[in-house]
C-alpha cells in the first residue's frame, strides 16, 4: 500500500505492507526498520530500529492530527488506490465542502448562496458557548449550495456549504 | 459535623466536593440539569435530583428550585463550588431561610466585598493599599478627566460590578477617555446590569498574585500563602503556582496580613481571596476579593499540606480552625494547568463534542481534578473546563519537569484541547525564569511561529503512524466505539442551542 | 548529569523511572521480554530492545543481555528498579566492567547486607540491636538446641539468603526443633540454592517498621523516616504507612541513627532501608537492610516531599545531598496499596487476562504509580502487582478517608483483583486504631464471614442493574470490545507456561 | 422481561421494561422508580428514587460480580424466557461443567475420566506464576469426560471437564 502523508505540510512519500502482523515499511525510498503495536485504538506503540514513540490519533471532525511525544503534528493521508482517500491539500479545482469545526448553532450567514467569495473570506458563523466562528471558504468561488438555515444546530463535521 | 451535603454546581468542582464529603463520611447530594445527567458528578453522587433546561438560569442558578431540593432530600449544608450561585448573597440568605448552612461568608461579608468600589472604601479606612483612583462610580466626564490628569495617564477604567475583563479599558491619552467610557459604561451595563464605572491608575505590565485565607466562626483568621496568577488569556487564568516566584517570606508576610486585614474588615468567614495587583518595584495593591473557592486552590493545598475543602466544611460546621498561622508552611512548588475544551488550531474557539479516548496522566507530583471521561459528551451548554492538571515538586523546576512530564501523557481524543498550549507554556525560557506578568501569555499567542522545531525523526514517526491508522482503518479507531453509551449523545438536542448559558467568567 | 538511563525493569517501576528520567530531561531506554511488547514500560520509553524470552532467567535477569543492550544504547547508567537484578551483585560489578553508572550500592555494599547472618555480624560490631540469636548458619542439631535453650522459646529458624518468608520456621518447643530445621534446611536449598539457616527469638506479634536512609558518595548518609510495613499476607507487603503510628520523634531519632549507623558501616551509598522488628515494649530490632528502592517508597516521598529516583540518580551522578539531616520534616501522613491481579474469591490466586475496563482514582492527596492499562493482557509469567494507590493526608485519618474514597472510585474489569480487601482493612476498627502487628491480616482474612452486612437498598441496586446488564446484553458489556488491539493477547502463547517465572519475593 | 436474580445468594423476582430509553421496573412485586444510564460499557449510573448508585459490572470467565460504591457482589441472572439463562445455583441434576477459573496451565488431573468425585472434591489442578489451584467438583458424581490434557495451556472460561 502506498500513501502521499503530509505532516505539518511536509509531504512525505510511504510505503507500507503487513504480514502475520510484521510491518514492511519503506519512507521516501528508504527502508525503516518497523515494529508497530495498537496498545488501544487510536494509541500506536511504534518502533522505528530501536527508538521508541508512543504516538495518539487526534480525530476531530476533518481534522487529524499526531502526537508524537510532547508533539502534536497535523496529517493529512492520501491513499492512491484506496477510497478512504483524504486530503484537504491545495487543490483549487472543483467544489469544496466547508464543514462545521465544532457542534453548535449557526448563527449568520455571512455569504448567500450564489455570491462570490474570497479565498479566506467567512461564508457563514457558528456559535458555541456564546463564542462565534466564521467557517471560511478555503478559495475563491462562488458559494454554490448553503445547506443548513440560520438557527440550525449542527454537528462537528457537518456539510455547511459548497464552495464551487 | 453535618450528615448530607448538596452540591449546587456541576463539573469537576462538583466532583471535587463530592469527593471530599465522602471522605469525611458525609453524603452527597447532586443537582443536574437536562444535558448533565450522564455527567460525572452524577455518577459520583449519593443522591441527584434533575433541575430543569440547560440553561443555567433555569436550573444551576435557579435559587428557588435548589433550595427545594435541600429540604427535600434533607441536606443540612450547601456547598455552592466557584461560579454560578456562590457568590450570590440573596442565595446564602435563602439558605439561611431555609434554615440550610451555607458553606461560605455570610450574605453580608460578599455584599460588603461585591462591589468593587464599595470594597475600595473599606480598604482606604482598613489601610489596605490600593491602586490609586477613586472609590465611587464617576459622575461625569469632567470628573474622569480631572482624576485622570492627578493620577496621570495611562488610566483604567473599570465596571463596579466587573469581572472577566468586561467594562474595562486602558486609556492612553485624555484624548480617548471620552470615548473609552462611554464603551466602558455600555459594555457594564450589557455585561451586568449596572453601568457603575470608577477610574484607577494603570499599573504597567503588573503581576497578578493573590492570596488565600481561611475564617473561621470564633474570630480566628489566618492567611495561606500566595498564588502567583499572571499567566492569563483574555483576562482568564490559565496557568497559576504556589507559591510566586517573586515573593519572598517578608513579601508574603506582609501581603499576607494585608489580606487578613481585608477579611476581618468584613467580618469574613469561611474560605476567601484576596486578588492583588503587583507592580515591577513589587508593590502590591488590593485589587478585589472573591468570596469564594477559587478554581486554583489545589496548588494552596499541595504547599501546605491542609485540604481547602474539608476545611471549609469544618468552619461552616462551628468547628474551629485546627491551627495557628505559626503552623503553616509552604513546602516546595505546585503549579496548575486548566485543562479546556478549546481548538488551539481556531483560537481556542470551545470544542464540545464525544471523548472518544481518555489516558490520563498520573504517578509522582501529579494531581488531576477532573469532571471529564471516556465516552462522555462535553455540552454546548457550560464553561469548557475539562479537568485541572497539578504537578507539585521540591522546587519549582521539579514541578514544572514532571508537570511536562504529565501533560506528555495527558491525550483527550475526539475534541480539541489546549493541552498542546500548556506544553509550549512550560517549554518557554521566559516562563522558566519566571519572567512574566499579565500581558506574557497573549505576547506568546502572538509569536505565532516559534513552535519548537520538530526532529525530523519524531516527524518521520508521525508520517508512518499516519498511514498505520489509515492500514488498519475503522478498527483502530477509537470514535467508532459500537456500545452506544448514554454519556455520548451523538447529537445535542437542538433546544439546547436556544438557551447555551453564557460562559462563565471565573478567576 | 547522565543523558541516558537504562531501566532494567519491568511493570509500574518501570514506568515510575521512566518518567523520573523525563522530569528530569534524560532518555529512558527500555527492555523488554517477548511477551512485555505491548507493556506501558515500552509505550512510554525513548528507546525499546528486545531482550528474549519471556522467563526472567532468559530476559530480566539476563546480566549479559542487558549490560549489551547498554552498550548498544549508549546508555550512561542503569536503575535496576526493585527485584530482578537490583541486589545482585554481580550485576553492579558488570556494569562497573561495562563503564555504565548503576544506580544503586557498590557490589562491596550489597554483598556485607546480603547475607542475613553477615550483616548480623557487622551490627553486633556496630552496636546496633539485633533479635538475640546466633549471627552464623547453625551447625547442627545440638547447636540449635543449645542456643534456643539459652534464648529461650519460641525461636525462628531463618534462611540466611532468605526472603518472602522462604526456608523460615516458627519453633514453639524442643520437640519440633529437628524437623523444623530439616524443613527450613531443604526449603532454602531449592529457594536460594543454599541451606544455610541460623536462629533467633521469635518475637511475639511484632510490628515490622523500616526505616528510609539516603547516602551520597561524599560521605554524607541521612534518615528519612520510617514506614509501618506489618500490614502482610503470608509474608508479603500488603499496605505501608508512613509514619508508623506507634513510632515518636525520638523513637524516630533513635531508629534513624541506627539505621545510618548500619549503612555508614557497610559504605552503603545510594537509596537504602535497614528493616526492624518491634516488639510490643517498642524495642526495636535490626532485621535486615534492603539494598534498593522500596516497593513502598512512595509513602515516604508524599511525607517529606521528596523524590527518591530522582534523588538516586542525582546521588550516582556524583552530586551531593541537596539537604541535611535538620532540613528534613514529615508531614502529614500517607498509606500505600499494593494492588495485585488475585482472586478475592478464590484465596488471593493470581488472575491474569486482559482488562477490559479500567476506571482510574485521582483527585485531592491521591497517587497513581500504575503499569496497566485499559486493553493490556496482564501476562501470567510475572510478579502480578498491577499497579499502587497512594493516599495522602494532612493526618491519618484524612488519608484513610482519601485512600478509602479512592478505592471506591477504582476498578479493574476482565480480571480480578484484591481491590475489595483493601476496602474491608480500611473498614476496620482496629486498623483504624493502628492496633496491628504482622500477623494481623491473616487473622482479618481467617474472619471470613465478617464483611460488612450490605444495606438492603444497595443490594437491590444490584439486584436491578444485574438485570440491566442482561437487558442489554453484549452492548453494554465491556469485554467484547471490537477493536482487536495488540495489547490484549487473546491467548497467551503456549510457550509462556513452560517458562513461567517464579514470582518475585519482594518486600 | 422477567428476571431471577441471585445477589450473594439472596433471590430477587425482576420485572425490567425498556421504551424510549425509559425504564419501569418492578422488584418482587414492588414498583421501583428508575433511571438509568450506561456512562460507558459495564459502568451503568443508577437513580432508584432520588438515590444515585453507580455499578460496575466484574465479568471474569462464568463469574459475574456487581459493585455498589464500596460493596461487590456476587450476581447470578436467570432469565427463563431467554437463551442467555446463566446459572450455577445448585441443581444437582444433569451433567456439569468445570471451566477454568483464569488463565494457567493444567499441571495435574486428580480424578481420571470415569471415577466418582464428591461435591467439593478436586478434578484437576492449574497453575500460574508457579501457584497451583484446585478446580472443584460443584456436586458428588462421576467425572465424564476430562477435556484437557497435562500441560495443556488454558484460558479462563475454557471447559476443563464435565461431571455427570
Amino acid at each position: 500500500m502506498i500513501y502521499d502523508v503530509s505532516i505539518d505540510g511536509h509531504s512525505y512519500r510511504l510505503e507500507l505492507n503487513r504480514s502475520d502482523g510484521q510491518w514492511t515499511c519503506r519512507l521516501d525510498n528508504q527502508s525503516v526498520e518497523l515494529d508497530a503495536v495498537l496498545a488501544r485504538p487510536d494509541v500506536l506503540s511504534l518502533r522505528i530500529g530501536n527508538k521508541a514513540y508512543e504516538v495518539k490519533c487526534e480525530r476531530v471532525a476533518d481534522d487529524l492530527h499526531l502526537w508524537v511525544g510532547s508533539v502534536r503534528y497535523s496529517a493529512e493521508v492520501r491513499d492512491p488506490r484506496s477510497l478512504r482517500s483524504r486530503s484537504r491539500s491545495a487543490d483549487d479545482h472543483g467544489p469544496r465542502k466547508l464543514t462545521a469545526p465544532m457542534p453548535g448553532k449557526v448563527v449568520r450567514i455571512l455569504t448567500p448562496e450564489g455570491q462570490s467569495v474570497a479565498a479566506g473570506g467567512g461564508v457563514l458563523v457558528v456559535e458555541a458557548m456564546k463564542m462565534q466562528n466564521e467557517v471560511k471558504s478555503p478559495k475563491h468561488g462562488i458559494v454554490q449550495k448553503i445547506m443548513v438555515k440560520e438557527g440550525a444546530a449542527v454537528n462537528a463535521g457537518d456539510v455547511l456549504a459548497v464552495v464551487e | 459535623m453535618f450528615k448530607k451535603i448538596l452540591i449546587a454546581n456541576r463539573g469537576e468542582i462538583a466532583v471535587r466536593v463530592i469527593r471530599a464529603c465522602h471522605e469525611m463520611g458525609i453524603a452527597a447530594v447532586a443537582v443536574y440539569s437536562e444535558v448533565d445527567r450522564a455527567s460525572l458528578h452524577v455518577r459520583k453522587a449519593d443522591e441527584a435530583y434533575p433541575i430543569g433546561p440547560a440553561a443555567a438560569a433555569q436550573s444551576y442558578l435557579n435559587i428557588e428550585k435548589i433550595i427545594d431540593v435541600a429540604k427535600k432530600s434533607g441536606a443540612d449544608a450547601i456547598h455552592p463550588g466557584y461560579g454560578f450561585l456562590s457568590e450570590n448573597a440573596k442565595f446564602a440568605l435563602a439558605c439561611v431561610d431555609a434554615g440550610v448552612k451555607f458553606i461560605g461568608p455570610t450574605a453580608a461579608a460578599m455584599e460588603a466585598m461585591g462591589s468593587k468600589t464599595r470594597a475600595r472604601q473599606r480598604m482606604e479606612k482598613a489601610g489596605v493599599p490600593f491602586v490609586p483612583g477613586i472609590s465611587k462610580g464617576l459622575e461625569s466626564l469632567a470628573q474622569a478627566e480631572e482624576v485622570a490628569a492627578r493620577i496621570g495617564y495611562p488610566v483604567m477604567l473599570k465596571a463596579a460590578a466587573g469581572g472577566g475583563g468586561k467594562g474595562m479599558r486602558l486609556v492612553e491619552s485624555r484624548e480617548q477617555l471620552k470615548s473609552s467610557l462611554d464603551s466602558a459604561r455600555s459594555e457594564a451595563q450589557r455585561a451586568f446590569g449596572d453601568d457603575e464605572v470608577y477610574i484607577e491608575k494603570a499599573i504597567i505590565n503588573p503581576r497578578h498574585i493573590e492570596m488565600q485565607i481561611l475564617a473561621d466562626e470564633h474570630g480566628h483568621t489566618v492567611y495561606l500563602g500566595e498564588r502567583e496568577c499572571s499567566l492569563q488569556r483574555r483576562h482568564q487564568k490559565v496557568l497559576e503556582e504556589c507559591p510566586s516566584p517573586v515573593v519572598d517570606p517578608e513579601m508574603r508576610r506582609r501581603m499576607g496580613e494585608a489580606a487578613v486585614k481585608v477579611a476581618q474588615s468584613a467580618n469574613y468567614t469561611n474560605a476567601g481571596t484576596i486578588e492583588f495587583l503587583v507592580d515591577q518595584q513589587k508593590n502590591f495593591y488590593f485589587l478585589e476579593m472573591n468570596t469564594r473557592l477559587q478554581v486554583e486552590h489545589p496548588v494552596t493545598e499541595l504547599v501546605t499540606g491542609l485540604d481547602l475543602v474539608h476545611l471549609q466544611i469544618r468552619i461552616a460546621a462551628g468547628e474551629k480552625l485546627p491551627f495557628s498561622q505559626e503552623d503553616i508552611r509552604l513546602r516546595g512548588h505546585a503549579i496548575e494547568c486548566r485543562i479546556y475544551a478549546e481548538d488551539p488550531d481556531n483560537n481556542y474557539f470551545p470544542s464540545p463534542g464525544k471523548i472518544t479516548l481518555l489516558l490520563a496522566p498520573s504517578g509522582p507530583g501529579i494531581r488531576r481534578d477532573s469532571g471529564m471521561y471516556e465516552g462522555w459528551f462535553v455540552p454546548v451548554d457550560y464553561d469548557p473546563l475539562l479537568a485541572k492538571l497539578i504537578g507539585y515538586g521540591t522546587d519549582r523546576e521539579q514541578a514544572i519537569g514532571r508537570l511536562s512530564r504529565a501533560l506528555n501523557e495527558y491525550f483527550v481524543g475526539g475534541i480539541k484541547t489546549n493541552i498542546s498550549f500548556f506544553r509550549r507554556i512550560l517549554a518557554d525560557p521566559e516562563f522558566h525564569a519566571a519572567k512574566f506578568d499579565t500581558g506574557f501569555l497573549d505576547r506568546l499567542l502572538s509569536r505565532h511561529a516559534d513552535n519548537p522545531k520538530p526532529d525530523a525523526e519524531s516527524q518521520a514517526a508521525a508520517a508512518i503512524a499516519a498511514g498505520i491508522f489509515s492500514a488498519l482503518g475503522a478498527d483502530a479507531a477509537g470514535r467508532d466505539e459500537r456500545a452506544a453509551t448514554d454519556g455520548a449523545r451523538k447529537s445535542p438536542p437542538a433546544s439546547n442551542w436556544k438557551s447555551a448559558a453564557r460562559r462563565e467568567a471565573l478567576s
